[in-house]
């Protein structure tokens, strides 16, 4: 029966993560006063982009092709790891959340390559931003995936987020929360939402994870932007378990709630992206080191 | 006896200050020369009466011609040969040169007295005397210009080791006072050789020209 | 063993006999083999005291007569192809005062009676002296007066300091001798005070001879001017001898009850030299003179290991054997890069293992050797002083020598590796300074005994540095 | 039997570079009778490897030898088994990649002595992985000392190789010094110099800590952890690239291999010492990468990069040291294997991308990052090779680096549990995130060099002209990229040696070990299944994509936003992508930067270049140096010339003497 809730929970995570976009995109445009695109859009998206023709620079090489293959394979495999809704992962084992970090690493890795390959100062624009960045955030990440190990007593994913994690809250209530909001602000800068990046900028000067995709097209974009909305959905079930600790006895009902869950997140995340403006490049440093700090005095509490 | 032994140190003492004070070398070497041909005598005072005459007697005479004929006249052959001038103006100046000698022997009177001697000092001034002169000597090699006035301290110094090697002259053999003779003419000799050298290589014998070799 | 020492002189006055200057270097060659035959007979023989006890064979005199045979015969051969380049000057003063010289040092390593002991080392210092003034030219002769002028003040410290030594056993009940035996013998007799202070006079007088520290400011001027092979016997020889005696007195300290206050001695020397020599050598513009820095810097550390005692006084012995081969290699190849490049400043001098195939990469083995790298023999010695210093409980001292090892290994290393590596560039005059058989020779073989006394120490040898240790082991 | 196959091994390798000398004038021949050696003896050495790791107990073999209070003693136990791993199969490797890289028929005597040299390294550090005895021990580490050194002369011309091999020399020399004391130290606690007797020593007490600073220095200064590190960057870039392969893959883990055997002489190591390795390797790791992200010369980087995996190592090493100092034997397991998986780890890897940046500089004949661009097109089997080795180095999931970073992770963690004695090291768990950041700026910095190197446009004429390395430079760079690949999917299988390896070292009981290695083994299985899984996946998507775009796609120009011409050197170059990190660090180094700005409305020739020195030897080591040489030369006064102040200075010895003896009064 396990395994069954396991392998649902994974399919949701592979089926529904577009419509996470497409929430997002319709929570925006609710705020513009529009009404915005259609929750499907993202799937038509894709099936529109898995048709088109590719076209690829001269200049580049097996590199570029091989980056978004790469990192979409990173993503699913990261997704094996991840419990969603308490149910348990396919493949929980005690450490099993530092390959999931390392995994989203080579996604990233490849990512930035094929946007050297094109040769093109703004893609290498993009590729420096984003890896300094993600160096900032490897730690906060860590840090709050430390607290939850001391917390929660365990080191897999899957025990991390178990059931029990409410009963944690009433004793470790200020330590979680502040872990909780580091993490929002990890999910925020890895999936270049808008305080540190802003997904459908078209000046390529401020862009950090759209430009380093510029060059991309047909198949290659679809499996990019697939790879993306797979990716937020990731970090949107890790911070919905972690915030939202609603007991439930069995796995389903818990499932569906976690769903709700997920939904609230995107209308969360998409109010953030209306509310908030981009910050200076200079200032996202500042930012991630912040949350590092918050992740650190989690772990000074809860050390104590 | 003891008086005139007594007489003997005090003359070489003063001598020692003489040397000190004199500004013409050639007027330090004969007083030199005068010092050595004084100490010859001592061992004929301080022969007590077991010891064999013949042995005393060869020393002392031994003594008086190195010290106070041939290395003399040496140095003064080379004085002439070197045509160096008279005067002998030391680094520090005459009189710091004389006040430290007068120091060390006034320092050498006081303290020899406490110096606990395993054997009955032949005589009481013989061990404050000698030292003094080798303190003399030492000052002499190292306020001096000319090469020849070191030649002359290293002298004093080797006549005030010859009076200390008389306070062992009974139990000690022959071999102590030949030891301080030997070296004496060794090391003058080499060092007449030396000093023609130097003259005729830089035409003056001031040490000042000898300090080319420095790190 | 008397013939050991009169065959020498023997031969020193057939050298100044014969006229012609080709055949002299022959007599040395001869004169040094037939001593080397003599010292391999000692070893074997062992003989009995000679001269009613003036003269007798022990460990540490053996030690230091083989090490001084050795480099004498490396010094015989290359000898003949030092005097080939320089036929134009006359060599007659100079193989003359080489072998009076390997005679006296040959009395030195036998004199037991500490009189006769300052004696010979006094006709070290005049034999020394004309060998310094080989290249007739003013600087050699500054140095010769100044080597003569301080050393022998410094002799004459040490009669003074023998006089007081005899002085001391001249006691009530005392044995009233200078006889080393006799003197160890009745050690409780001898009266403590003048033995204190003939061993302060004494230390003086031969530290002058060795060069250790406040005394040692003849050896530069002395090594610079003088021709590699005899800054390779000065070091290896007559430095060793001036420690052999040094040895004698510590031994008679010991004896009379006095051995703390001779090591406490030794070991402030020690430590002394080898920082005068790490401050010197720091940029060291003459290589030669940097050689003459190190022998005082190894001279400090035999100081120290004797003062040290226990384990670390057989360290010295071993590292005196050691010391003086490696510096035999050093000067000699010293002497050939001076040669060849016509200048001993290390501006003027580059890429000298390019231009000497031979000796430029044997002056840096040499180099390695002898701030002790592992595979070769200093290593072993500077360890075992090292460890002594560690086994006797003084770690201060220790760290103090291996922080001077090391700033004294980055000083010399850097002037080494200038000179050695680099291209020489065109030489302007013809080439006719440059590695032969017999100048490159004897300092190869030098280095391949050093290496092998690295690998594969004989029981005999070690058991001679214990013998010698004990004697002055606390 | 096994440890005389080990002298076998040694002799053979030690004397591999006879072959060459002595068939110089058939240069070829020797050359390859020299590799042939070299791989000869390097597999005998892997068998008894293997063999002294399945057997019971450790082999041993004493020879007689007469060195004072030395012993030809030799052991091999599960500790240098594995390190002899590294120790042999790099060198064969780089010895088949010199014969295309260094070829003796082109460049003669240089290359006679390389091999010569080359040979005498092998041996003699595998002498000392082997060594039972301080006194061989020391002799072997100071022979391998200084055939790096000549190693690092090989261009012995050039002015800035003589200053790295005698900076280096210097270093060398003074670390064997701080390891002469030591042993000194430890030869008195424990009596004798034989391994065996300095077993189980008390860790208390001055002395041991004093054995325990000095041995950081020695063996710290051979491996390069941070404040030791200055001599490293300059050897390993002016030595040619399959030597630094070897100096930087095997001969820095020799200063592991002795931090870990000083380690395992003491019984119950106080919690300070785990405590201060952690934080050495913590700073190593960080300030390692930080600098190897600001180089220009790609042999420098990588040199940065061993200091930074040697931070990791040394992270490792101080969590088993704070494992063994609350008993946990879970936490000493997992920090020894990390320890010493890594340093097998960073072996391949490092080698593997040493020789590709070989490959590139035999190439073009540069070595600035600056200059290349481009390369994969010209030299595409290097290019793949060498993306492998910088995927290990980040620790990224399929290949080993993971694997190693993977078990410092879960030790680090373990630490987070209130498991052992009392003083629970919590802060300990702080050691995860620091290995994040590492992690997150070597991904930085691998890209930065991937990107400059082999994609892109070329950036000069070098770039443009280049051409692929040759079959027997690519073969052993295959080889250690197979080696990396089956590490990172089978992590499993070495665990059950390690645990064995691990209890000789530290002297607990093999069964706790054994267990927490059970453990760590079943969840190494499931990293491989998720690994697994990433490749299946990633063919499937490979597939898909082929099946969509099975017609020829059309080629264009790069989108650069409408810009009409852009050229090669507008591209971002190796400093472009690090700035903004290398302005976060400004702190630890001071950058040298040369601006020549614009000016004018048509601005001629203008130009930003950074150079970023060692700090430690540019405001370290070199400041103190000069100090002391003025102090020197004041010292040395103008007057010592003069006879009078010599005899001075020989009247004041004497009278300071005697007044030590009147006042100093000895007892």
């Amino acid at each position: 029966m396990r395994h069954l809730v396991a392998l649902v929970a994974f399919l949701a995570f592979l089926l529904l993560s577009p419509l996470l976009l497409g929430v997002v995109n319709r929570v925006k445009a609710v705020f513009a006063g529009r009404t915005g695109a259609p929750l499907l859009q993202p799937y038509r998206d894709l099936r529109r982009l898995l048709g088109k023709q590719a076209v690829y620079s001269r200049t580049t090489t097996w590199v570029f092709r091989a980056g978004p293959v790469v990192g979409l394979a990173a993503v699913v495999a990261a997704g094996l790891l991840m419990s969603f809704g308490g149910a348990p992962a396919l493949l929980p084992f005690p450490g099993d959340f530092i390959l999931f970090a390392y995994l989203l690493g080579l996604g990233r890795f490849f990512t930035a390559l094929a946007a050297l390959d094109t040769g093109s100062s703004f893609e290498g624009m993009g590729a420096a931003r984003e890896v300094t960045f993600a160096s900032f955030a490897e730690p906060a990440l860590f840090l709050c995936l430390v607290v939850l190990v001391r917390a929660t007593g365990s080191m897999s994913l899957s025990g991390m987020l178990r059931a029990e994690l409410p009963e944690i809250w009433h004793t470790q209530g200020p330590a979680l929360l502040l872990a909780a909001v580091a993490l929002l602000v990890v999910a925020l800068a890895e999936n270049a939402r808008i305080p540190v990046d802003d997904p459908n900028t078209h000046l390529e000067l401020t862009m950090i994870h759209e430009v380093m995709v510029l060059d991309h097209s047909g198949p290659d974009l679809a499996f990019i932007q697939y790879g993306a909305s797979l990716k937020l959905f990731l970090f949107g079930a890790l911070v919905v378990r972690l915030a939202l600790g609603f007991p439930f006895s069995s796995t389903w009902w818990s499932l569906l709630a976690f769903l709700g869950g997920m939904a609230l997140f995107a209308v969360v995340l998409g109010t953030i992206e209306s509310t908030t403006a981009r910050l200076r490049l200079i200032r996202v440093p500042q930012l991630l080191v912040a949350a590092s700090i918050m992740g650190a005095f989690a772990l000074v509490l809860i050390l104590r | 006896m003891a008086l005139w032994t007594g007489f003997v140190f005090v003359l070489v003492v003063g001598l020692d200050l003489v040397v000190l004070a004199s500004s013409r070398l050639r007027g330090a070497i004969r007083t030199v020369a005068f010092q050595g041909a004084v100490m010859s005598a001592l061992p004929l005072l301080l022969a007590s009466e077991h010891h064999q005459t013949v042995h005393v007697l060869a020393l002392a005479l031994g003594a008086l011609v190195v010290k106070g004929v041939v290395i003399p006249g040496m140095m003064l052959w080379a004085m002439r040969e070197a045509a160096i001038r008279r005067e002998l103006e030391p680094i520090v100046g005459f009189v710091p040169s004389m006040v430290l000698g007068a120091v060390g022997v006034a320092l050498a009177f006081t303290y020899s007295g406490s110096l606990p001697l395993p054997i009955h000092a032949r005589h009481t001034l013989l061990v404050p005397s000698a030292l003094s002169t080798v303190w003399t000597g030492l000052i002499l090699v190292m306020t001096r210009r000319k090469a020849v006035a070191q030649v002359l301290g290293f002298l004093v110094v080797e006549n005030g080791i010859f009076v200390f090697g008389l306070l062992l002259s009974d139990f000690m053999p022959f071999m102590v006072e030949a030891g301080v003779l030997l070296d004496l003419l060794a090391a003058i000799f080499v060092m007449g050789i030396v000093i023609f050298h130097i003259n005729r290589e830089f035409a003056s014998l001031d040490t000042r020209r000898l300090t080319s070799l420095r790190d | 063993m008397l013939l050991l020492l009169l065959a020498p002189l023997a031969f020193a006055a057939l050298a100044f006999a014969i006229p012609s200057g080709r055949i002299r270097p022959r007599v040395l060659l001869v004169g040094a083999v037939l001593h080397a035959a003599g010292v391999a007979a000692l070893w074997v023989l062992r003989p009995g005291p000679a001269l009613g006890g003036w003269l007798a064979l022990d460990a540490a005199g053996l030690l230091t007569l083989s090490t001084v045979s050795a480099v004498f015969l490396a010094s015989g051969v290359y000898v003949q192809g030092y005097l080939a380049t320089h036929p134009e000057r006359d060599n007659r003063v100079f193989v003359g005062s080489l072998l009076v010289l390997l005679s006296a040092m040959t009395g030195v390593s036998l004199a037991q009676n500490l009189g006769l002991l300052w004696v010979i080392i006094e006709i070290t210092t005049l034999a020394t002296a004309p060998l310094i003034y080989f290249k007739h030219d003013a600087l050699s002769l500054e140095a010769t007066w100044k080597y003569l002028m301080v050393c022998s003040l410094g002799i004459a410290l040490a009669l003074l300091g023998t006089f007081f030594l005899a002085l001391a056993s001249a006691g009530p009940g005392g044995p009233r001798t200078l006889l080393l035996s006799d003197l160890v013998a009745a050690g409780g007799t001898l009266s403590r005070p003048w033995v204190r202070i003939a061993f302060a006079f004494l230390l003086a007088g031969y530290g002058t001879k060795m060069g250790l520290a406040p005394f040692h400011t003849w050896k530069p001027d002395a090594y610079g001017e003088a021709p590699g092979v005899l800054g390779a016997l000065l070091a290896a020889g007559v430095t060793n001898v001036a420690f052999l005696a040094l040895v004698r007195v510590t031994t008679v300290c010991q004896a009379a009850g006095e051995g703390a206050f001779a090591r406490g001695g030794l070991l402030g020397i020690g430590l002394l030299s080898i920082l005068v020599a790490a401050v010197f050598m720091v940029g060291q513009r003459d290589f030669k003179r940097l050689l003459a820095y190190s022998s005082v810097e190894h001279m400090g550390i035999l100081a120290l290991g004797v003062g040290l005692g226990g384990a670390a006084a057989a360290g010295a012995f071993f590292h005196m054997v050691n010391n003086g081969l490696t510096k035999g290699v050093l000067f000699f190849a010293a002497g050939n890069i001076h040669r060849a490049f016509g200048s001993k400043q290390v501006d003027q001098v580059r890429g000298a293992a390019r231009r000497l195939p031979i000796s430029g990469p044997l002056f840096l083995l040499g180099f390695l050797a002898i701030t002790g790298s592992p595979p070769f023999s200093p290593f072993f010695s500077e360890f075992a002083i090292l460890s002594g210093a560690f086994h006797v409980g003084r770690p201060v001292v220790a760290s103090v020598f291996l922080v001077l090892l090391a700033l004294i290994f980055v000083t010399m290393g850097s002037t080494v590796l200038h000179i050695v590596q680099g291209d020489p560039g065109a030489d302007e005059e013809p080439r006719q300074f440059h590695d032969r058989v017999l100048t490159a020779g004897p300092p190869l073989v030098l280095m391949l005994v050093v290496l092998a006394l690295g690998l594969w120490v004989p029981d005999a040898l070690t058991a001679l540095f214990e013998a010698a240790a004990s004697a002055v082991r606390g | 039997m096994i440890a005389t196959l080990v002298v076998v091994a040694i002799l053979v390798t030690g004397a591999s570079g006879l072959m060459a000398v002595a068939f110089h004038r058939r240069p070829a021949l020797g050359q390859a009778l020299a590799c042939a050696a070299m791989c000869l003896g390097a597999l005998a050495g892997v068998v008894a490897a293997v063999a002294a790791l399945l057997a019971p107990a450790a082999p041993e073999l004493a020879l007689p030898w007469s060195a004072p209070g030395g012993a030809f003693a030799l052991r091999v136990d599960g500790l240098a088994a594995f390190f002899l791993f590294p120790v042999l199969i790099v060198p064969a490797l780089g010895s088949l990649y010199g014969v295309g890289y260094f070829p003796q028929a082109r460049l003669g005597a240089k290359a006679i002595r390389l091999q010569l040299f080359f040979g005498l390294i092998t041996g003699s550090m595998a002498l000392v992985v082997v060594a039972a005895n301080a006194i061989l021990f020391l002799a072997a580490w100071e022979v391998m000392a200084l055939a790096g050194f000549f190693l690092v002369l090989t261009e012995h011309q050039e002015r800035d190789a003589q200053r790295a091999a005698f900076v280096y020399l210097a270093a060398a020399h003074a670390g064997n010094l701080a390891l002469f004391a030591m042993f000194a130290l430890l030869g008195r606690m424990a009596g004798s110099y034989d391994f065996s007797a300095m077993a189980g020593l008390a860790a208390a007490g001055g002395a041991a800590t004093a054995v325990v600073a000095l041995a950081l220095c020695g063996f710290g200064m051979k491996a390069g952890i941070l404040p030791l590190h200055f001599w490293l960057p300059g050897a390993h870039s002016s030595a040619p690239s399959h030597v630094s392969a070897l100096m930087s893959g095997v001969m820095l883990k020799i200063g592991v291999y002795g931090l870990l055997r000083v380690a395992g002489f003491f019984r119950a190591p106080p919690a300070a010492w785990g405590t201060a390795m952690l934080v050495l390797g913590g700073v190593s790791a960080v300030l390692g990468v930080a600098f190897a992200l600001a180089q220009h010369d790609v042999k420098r980087l990588l040199a940065y990069h061993s200091v930074e995996n040697i931070g990791i190592i040394a992270m490792g090493m101080g969590l088993a040291l704070l494992g063994r100092a609350r008993g946990d034997a879970a936490l000493v397991f997992l920090g020894f294997a990390a320890a010493v998986l890594h340093t097998v780890n960073h072996a391949t890897f490092k080698s593997l991308l040493f020789l590709g940046a070989g490959a590139v500089i035999h190439a073009t004949g540069t070595r600035d990052l600056d200059h290349l661009g481009g390369l994969s097109r010209a030299m595409p089997r290097t290019a793949a090779l060498f993306l492998v080795g910088a995927a290990a180095i980040c620790g990224l999931p399929p290949l080993n680096g993971f694997a190693s970073e993977w078990l410092v992770y879960l030790a680090s963690l373990r630490t987070v549990f209130d498991v052992g004695a009392a003083p629970h090291p919590h802060i300990a768990a702080v050691a995860a995130p620091v290995l994040a950041l590492v992690g997150g700026l070597a991904a930085a910095c691998f890209v930065k060099v991937f990107g400059t190197i082999f994609l892109g446009h070329p950036r000069s004429h070098h770039a443009q002209h280049a051409h692929e390395a040759s079959a027997s430079m690519l073969a052993p760079m295959l080889v250690l990229a197979v080696v990396c690949a089956a590490i990172g999917l089978f992590p499993a299988a070495l665990l059950p040696a390690l645990a064995r390896a691990a209890a000789g070292w530290s002297g607990l009981p093999l069964e706790g070990l054994g267990r927490s290695a059970a453990e760590a083994g079943n969840s190494a299985w499931r990293v491989s299944a998720v690994a697994a899984a990433l490749i299946v996946v990633g063919l499937a998507v490979a597939l898909l994509r082929r099946r969509l775009l099975r017609r020829p796609q059309p080629g264009a120009e790069t989108w650069g936003c409408g810009f009409a011409r852009p050229t090669a050197r507008m591209q971002y170059t190796g400093s472009s992508v690090a700035g903004m990190l290398v302005g976060s660090f400004r702190w630890a180094f001071f950058p040298h930067t040369k601006v020549v700005a614009p000016h004018g409305v048509f601005p001629h020739r203008s130009m930003y270049s950074t150079y970023v020195p060692d700090t430690a030897l540019e405001r370290g080591i070199v400041p103190a140096l000069s100090w002391l040489a003025q102090l020197a030369a004041r010292a040395r006064s103008r007057f010592l010339g003069a006879v009078q102040f010599q005899a001075l200075l020989l009247v004041s010895g004497l009278v300071a003497l005697l007044l030590w003896l009147a006042f100093g009064g000895v007892q």
